[in-house]
């Protein structure tokens, strides 16, 4: 059932950036290797609500076909910067670029309609609809008919919905769910409502899929299955991905690069062996502390990452370790943003 | 300009009615997230159980009232409990409906018991009237306002002071608050809805005063009025209801006098609502509203 | 077509198909209406069987739509009190003609139009024409149907364009009357009212308009000068906007066009602010329960009312005579009067119509026709009756001084007053 | 029948996908079952008024009628794209005075007054739409509820289009063609005006049904359920809001329109206080007693609130207790709100969901009885 990712070698100690202090200019791999161009440009991107600022002078970009992961405590902009891609929230300063699009100022439906598709922390779906219903609502920028053609079954609206469903069939059977096509989302279990998720953003036909902590509130079991379809449509529909992601198990088995995010601000970009292990996003999740504290964690995090290794079928024991300080650590700070307290 | 203040004055006292009304809207709706269209009925139930404690108890005015509001405290908390809770948390439809089920079944058994007879409260102010700076002031508007200052003295004293007002205030934001101040949602709601039940039954003893027009059928359509002054002030503000109310109040009567005929008749009816849109144009959330905040 | 669409098609043609089957029982062949052929010598012949009426059974059926629920439940209560006493004198006396009872059929329209409409569905078959629909609005949601069906009914309103309908029959002086009256009358007790300064306080509604008719009309006709025009909403409670606006137009009297839940408010205002003019007012602003409130002194003092009706303790009068009797220990008011005069009405046009031996819709309208007038046993002034477009609604109108003492508080000053300045032909 | 089990009790639609392409066409009806019973009702819109003799029968039928096409509007708005509204009798009204306007005074033909009240009412739908978008909740049903106040005050300072405070005798003449509704005649048999009446205000029902199962199958009717159920996810997928806002309203109020321009010619009087807040929130209790959102739902309300006080009214005829009319004490009517206040509470308590969801389960329940497993 599960899609096993090949096991990335063992990260070494040695590709530790060397400052530990927070460098006042992110530093990493905050631009995607060269080869593949980018196909999500964010520059310089800062977002205040009232007096809190969000997010200040977040720089990144992802590559065509990436999977891009963001971390960082509660509190540290995460769905903010989500938001801001897909345009809920609008920045005060800076740019988001999707290939040729400048996303900033835009409508969530507009940016939509360029090809970006989302996930939700909490479940977001149309729980009186059917899932077959809510995929085929991910259609819905692909569509033109309006409410007059609709309701005189007219033959635009009645070509469009039978292509439309067609169309669909194949995202269901991807992520499992023909067979309860017909059901009302409302009365399935909370894993198979993910999966529904999943498919609904597929079915924009999107260039970027935006998750939002795909795998919060799961048991292993279920946060594995989960991966396994993620990793499956990914490679079957040749997206780009950008997730939020506490379960440092899955960021490291999945993402290529991870990006850290604490207080608003980029502290790293790495691949995720190397990012898990730099004293400054050991120091983040811990919510400060000393020197001495933030080397020990970081230790115990390499050696554990050493000893198992990341992409292990079950739930890893340093990323849920991470994962828990993250929350004590997070549960801490005035979290004043919405959507991140879990 | 004494023609104006005693307009203001008219137009004061007629707004307290109307924010004493809209407060029980008010503390409903900010504790249970309800909106009760069975306020109207408390007025109703309030006026003739004021009667029935005047003529069948013999009970002198003020201790009729409070029988009265203690009595329809007691009802209202009743009908929250037997046929509203259940409904509470079920959306937001099946509340309102079951509310508007109850106002139309309580003026129609108060018919049933008291008839539709004009009836007459005999309360202590009858006409009378005091002379203040030039002014003439009827004893029943000042009573109507002092009531006013009163209950609203005593409303903000239990929500500032009492356990159970600060479980309410808690629950208005986070229900799960109340409950770990080890008080149940059930108890809430019950309160609430007993205040509601005792403001509109104040509300309409003073209405069936002799000032007011006496006891008579048809008193649950006053709680209508209310409705534009409870979104005018913010849905869940007790203070937004009391502004509202004066508001409105004062509103109405210089549209009856100050608005000039091209507006057609029957202008000073749809003033307040016209004052509501016009509030909720610059503020959607009413004047002392807070505003919602969407979260994903 | 697709598929589904077929089907559909298919539906509607078995529904066309079963409807053909069924059709039949419901419908009305068109020619089939065998209505008896009116004859002026019908007196002896027997009367034919009409919906409502059975001449085996002797027992004629009269519908009364009114509100028996709601807030002016009460009053529409004491006009059915009014009606039943007419009618169960005529029973009495032998019935319609000496032979036919009447009984009475009533329905709840809560002073609602579109429930007017329904009740009288609902008893349309069963009832020869109606006693009663109370409330202008009812009246003119029936008039369409009434016409359809050639059916006939008593209005309890006042509103004059009823005089010239041949679906109605009219019984009572339109509002425009009574205010005429009233402002008549005092000009005819005091000179000063020649020259006095005539506002208005109404309703912001059709009976409103049809007050400042009236006003406007004798205003001109005396040459009184005419003040402001206050109105209010029938749930007002506060005036003492419109107050201080009547007493800063010095205004000396006000012509009030309101109900008895509104005149303690518009009383406790004027009182506060000292105002006293003189007030004229339709005995609906009336409740027995003012007798002893508080305002009972000012309305003593400063107002009159107009109405139907007699010295309303004149035992001489044949109406109050009747109406005492059968009250019993009940006080008489001016609504009893007011059903009690439909009742007299619907007699009346009912003894016609037995006499032209035709009990059906059309025979009552020709009924209606043929009567010169209705007379109401020293109650209130003749309607005259004839050709829908010769009626003329009753213009005499009785004047009460308000008196605590008197029965429901009205001591009738001057019994059946008619202006001597005339009518506008529309009143 | 196992994969509607594995479904959840909600679920009625087939599951499987594949099946005979099943899903891949929106239908309309799920089931042989389900389309028994449309060919059911539109067979009754012709037996009913062809076998009813009762003009009061069929004149309460007309109601419900009438009040199930505007009730079948608001829950466009109300149970469709989640908006509550306490404002359909403005647009009912709106309706009710062009009928009489195109029809009565410009004297034009029902194929134009009919359809030109609903685009009359669409059109200050779409009007008032873009406000709503600001309001939610509650806030959103005492703002809907100022539009009935205003629509009042407009009409009644309108006498030359609404008769002011005097109404107006609706002249608007119900013929379609060679059919004249007000005196049907089929194959020389004729008919009465509440028989007609009777076709033409069920016709036009089922075709409003049709219309709106339509839309809720295709896009923009998805976006509206999609924008009730979770507006930001809705957004978040191409739904533009202010688009589908309009759409919901347009709707809402188009279809109130026609049901005004039908309750016109059937009260044949109207004035501007019919189209008061006892109307709108007799609207708004039609479609939740029915069951929100649900196609059959608004009928169902419909006559639940139609026909119940006039059954009640016909029971408590021979109640022992009640008082005789004209004397004091409880009347028939008082009575009947009573018993009609007290089941809307009880339908709202037991099953908030609606006289729909009865059924649905009354029918899973007979069902089950009869083949066990």
């Amino acid at each position: 059932m599960t899609e096993q990712t090949t096991p990335t070698a063992a990260p070494s100690l040695t590709e530790a950036p060397a400052t530990p202090a927070r460098d006042p200019a992110p530093t990493g791999r905050t631009q995607p290797p060269a080869g593949r161009p980018p196909i999500l440009r964010v520059r310089d991107v800062s977002l205040r609500f009232g007096g809190v600022t969000a997010l200040n002078g977040v720089t990144f970009s992802v590559e065509d076909g990436e999977f891009f992961a963001i971390i960082g405590p509660n509190g540290a902009g995460k769905t903010s910067l989500l938001n801001v891609l897909n345009g809920f929230y609008r920045p005060q300063s800076g740019s988001v670029e999707l290939g040729e699009h400048a996303l900033v100022g835009q409508r969530p439906a507009r940016i939509a309609s360029w090809g970006v598709a989302r996930t939700f922390q909490n479940l977001a779906l149309f729980e009186d609809l059917t899932v077959l219903e809510n995929v085929v609502v991910g259609r819905h920028h692909l569509m033109r008919s309006g409410v007059i053609a609709g309701a005189f079954w007219w033959g635009r609206a009645r070509a469009e919905e039978r292509e439309a469903r067609r169309a669909c069939v194949p995202l269901l059977e991807l992520t499992g769910l023909d067979p309860i096509a017909g059901a009302l989302v409302r009365d399935l279990p909370y894993g198979v409502k993910k999966r529904v998720e999943l498919a609904r953003a597929l079915a924009m036909q999107p260039r970027l899929l935006l998750l939002d902590e795909p795998v919060a509130g799961m048991n292993a079991a279920e946060t594995d299955e989960l991966a396994g379809w993620v990793q499956t449509v990914r490679r079957e529909l040749g997206l780009t991905v950008v997730m939020i992601e506490h379960d440092m198990a899955l960021v490291s088995k999945v993402a290529e690069r991870v990006l850290v995010l604490d207080f608003g601000e980029v502290i790293c970009c790495e691949p995720p062996e190397v990012a898990m292990r730099d004293p400054r996003v050991v120091r983040a999740y811990l919510g400060g502390g000393d020197d001495a504290l933030v080397e020990e964690v970081a230790g115990q995090v390499a050696d554990l990452a050493a000893e198992r290794g990341p992409g292990a079928g079950e739930r890893d024991q340093a990323g849920g370790e991470a994962g828990k300080a993250a929350g004590a650590a997070g549960a801490g700070r005035a979290a004043g943003e919405n959507g991140e307290a879990r | 300009m004494t023609e104006n203040l005693q307009i203001l004055v008219g137009g004061i006292a007629s707004g307290c009615l109307l924010a004493l009304i809209a407060l029980g809207f008010v503390v409903v709706t900010k504790s249970t997230g309800v909106l009760n269209l069975a306020q109207g009925g408390f007025v109703v139930l309030g006026c003739y159980l004021t009667y029935e404690g005047r003529q069948s108890w013999g009970l002198p005015f003020w201790l009729a009232v409070v029988v009265a509001a203690i009595l329809t405290a007691l009802i209202a908390a009743i009908i929250e409990a037997t046929v509203v809770h259940p409904v509470a948390l079920r959306g937001l439809y099946p509340p309102i409906l079951v509310t508007f089920g109850i106002s139309i079944v309580i003026p129609a058994v108060a018919a049933g018991i008291w008839t539709t007879y004009q009836l007459t409260l005999d309360d202590p102010w009858g006409l009378d009237k005091v002379g203040v700076a030039g002014l003439t002031i009827a004893q029943r508007d000042i009573a109507v306002i002092v009531v006013t200052l009163v209950v609203l003295a005593l409303f903000l004293a239990f929500f500032r002071f009492s356990r159970l007002g600060l479980a309410m205030q808690a629950a208005a934001s986070d229900p799960e608050a109340a409950l770990a101040q080890g008080i149940s949602d059930r108890v809430i709601h019950m309160t609430a809805w007993a205040m509601a039940g005792a403001l509109g039954a104040v509300a309409g003893a003073l209405l069936a005063t002799t000032g007011g027009g006496g006891v008579r059928p048809g008193l649950e359509t006053q709680a209508l009025i209310a409705l534009p002054v409870i979104i005018l002030g913010g849905l869940t503000s007790p203070a937004g209801a009391v502004v509202g109310g004066l508001l409105v109040g004062v509103a109405q009567q210089f549209a009856v006098v100050r608005v000039p005929d091209v507006l057609g008749s029957g202008f000073h009816e749809v003033a307040p609502y016209l004052l509501m849109l016009l509030v909720l144009l610059v503020r959607p959330q009413g004047l002392f509203g807070s505003a919602e905040v969407r979260r994903i | 077509m697709s598929h589904h669409a077929r089907k559909g098609f298919a539906a509607v043609a078995a529904a066309a198909a079963l409807s053909l089957v069924a059709a039949g029982c419901a419908a009305q062949s068109s020619d089939d209406d065998d209505t008896p052929e009116g004859g002026a010598t019908a007196a002896e012949r027997e009367l034919a069987a009409v919906p409502g009426f059975d001449p085996a059974a002797g027992v004629i059926k009269i519908g009364d739509i009114l509100a028996l629920s709601g807030p002016i439940s009460a009053t529409a209560k004491e006009q059915l009190v009014g009606q039943q006493i007419w009618f169960d004198k005529v029973n009495e006396q032998g019935g319609i003609a000496g032979k036919y009872k009447i009984e009475l059929i009533t329905e709840d329209n809560q002073y609602n139009p579109q429930l007017t409409v329904q009740a009288y569905q609902k008893i349309a078959d069963e009832v020869v024409m109606l006693s009663g629909v109370l409330g202008s609005p009812s009246v003119k949601a029936l008039i369409p149907l009434l016409d359809r069906t050639d059916a006939l009914a008593v209005p309890s309103a006042q509103d004059p364009s009823f005089a010239k309908d041949p679906a109605v029959l009219p019984t009572f002086p339109s509002y425009q009357t009574n205010v005429t009256n009233a402002v008549s009358y005092l000009v005819s007790q005091d000179e000063k009212f020649k020259t006095a300064r005539y506002c208005q306080l109404v309703m912001d509604s059709d009976w409103g308009i049809a007050v400042s008719e009236g006003v406007a009309w004798v205003t001109g006709k005396i040459g009184a000068p005419t003040g402001t025009i206050q109105k209010f909403a029938a749930l007002d409670t506060a005036f003492t906007a419109q107050i201080t606006a009547l007493k800063n137009d010095n205004c000396e009297v006000v012509v009030f066009g309101g109900a008895a839940n509104n005149l303690p408010s518009v009383v406790a205002a004027a009182t506060q602010l000292d105002f006293q003019p003189q007030w004229i007012a339709e005995f609906i602003a009336l409740a027995t329960a003012f007798k002893t409130s508080d305002i009972a002194p000012y309305l003593t003092e400063n107002m009159i009312f107009t109405g139907p009706g007699a010295k309303l303790d004149d035992e001489s009068v044949e109406g109050i005579r009747n109406l005492l009797a059968g009250l019993g220990d009940t006080e008489i008011t001016v609504q009893h009067v007011y059903g009690y005069m439909q009742a007299v009405a619907t007699t009346t046009l009912l003894e016609k119509a037995v006499e032209l031996g035709d009990l059906s819709g059309p025979g009552l309208r020709r009924a209606a026709t043929e009567l010169d007038s209705i007379s109401f046993q020293g109650l209130g002034g003749d309607v005259t009756l004839g050709e829908p477009e010769e009626r003329v609604l009753p213009r005499a109108t009785t004047i009460y001084h308000y008196n605590p003492a008197a029965p429901s508080g009205l001591e009738a000053a001057a019994v059946g007053y008619q202006a001597p300045e005339g009518f506008d032909d529309h009143f | 029948m196992t994969s509607e089990a594995a479904a959840g009790p909600g679920a009625s639609a087939p599951s499987a996908a594949g099946a005979a392409g099943g899903i891949l066409v929106p239908r309309l009806t799920q089931s042989w079952r389900s389309r028994l019973f449309i060919v059911l009702g539109l067979a009754l819109i012709v037996i009913v008024p062809t076998n009813v003799g009762s003009t009061y029968w069929l004149t309460v039928l007309n109601g419900v009628g009438v009040a199930a096409i505007a009730a079948v509007g608001l829950n466009v708005l109300t149970g469709y794209a989640g908006q509550l509204s306490l404002g359909q009798s403005f647009f009912v009204g709106i309706g009710a005075f062009s009928a009489q306007y195109f029809g009565g005074s410009l004297d034009l033909p029902m194929v134009l007054w009919l359809p030109l009240a609903g685009l009359l009412a669409a059109a200050a739908g779409g009007a008032v739409a873009p406000f709503a978008l600001r309001l939610r909740g509650p806030y959103l049903a005492i703002v809907s509820l100022s539009l009935v106040f205003l629509g009042i005050y407009i009409a009644r300072n309108i006498p030359s289009v609404t008769g002011g405070y005097n109404g107006t005798v609706v002249e608007a003449t119900a013929t379609l063609g060679p059919i004249d509704f007000e005196r049907p005649t089929i194959g020389g048999l004729s008919f009465s005006r509440e028989q007609g009446m009777f076709l033409l205000t069920w016709s036009v029902l089922a075709v409003v049904l049709l219309l709106v199962a339509n839309i809720m199958r295709t896009r923009a009717g998805r976006a509206m359920q999609a924008s009730r159920d979770h507006d930001i996810a809705a957004e978040v997928l191409g739904v533009r809001m202010l688009r589908t806002q309009v759409n919901a309203f347009v709707v809402a109020s188009g279809i109130g329109g026609i049901a005004g321009a039908l309750l016109a010619v059937n009260l044949e009087y109207i004035r501007p206080e019919n189209f008061d807040v006892a109307l709108a929130v007799q609207y708004l209790a039609i479609i939740v007693i029915g069951g929100l959102g649900t196609l059959f739902g608004p009928v169902l309300g419909a006559l639940f609130v139609g026909l119940v006080p006039v059954l009640v009214d016909e029971i408590s005829g021979s109640l022992p207790f009640m008082s005789e009319a004209g004397s004091d004490g409880l009347s028939t009517t008082d009575l009947t709100l009573i018993l009609y206040g007290s089941l809307i509470v009880l339908f709202l308590t037991l099953e908030p969901r609606g006289l729909v969801q009865i059924l649905r389960r009354t029918s899973v329940w007979l069902r089950s009885r009869r083949s066990p497993r």
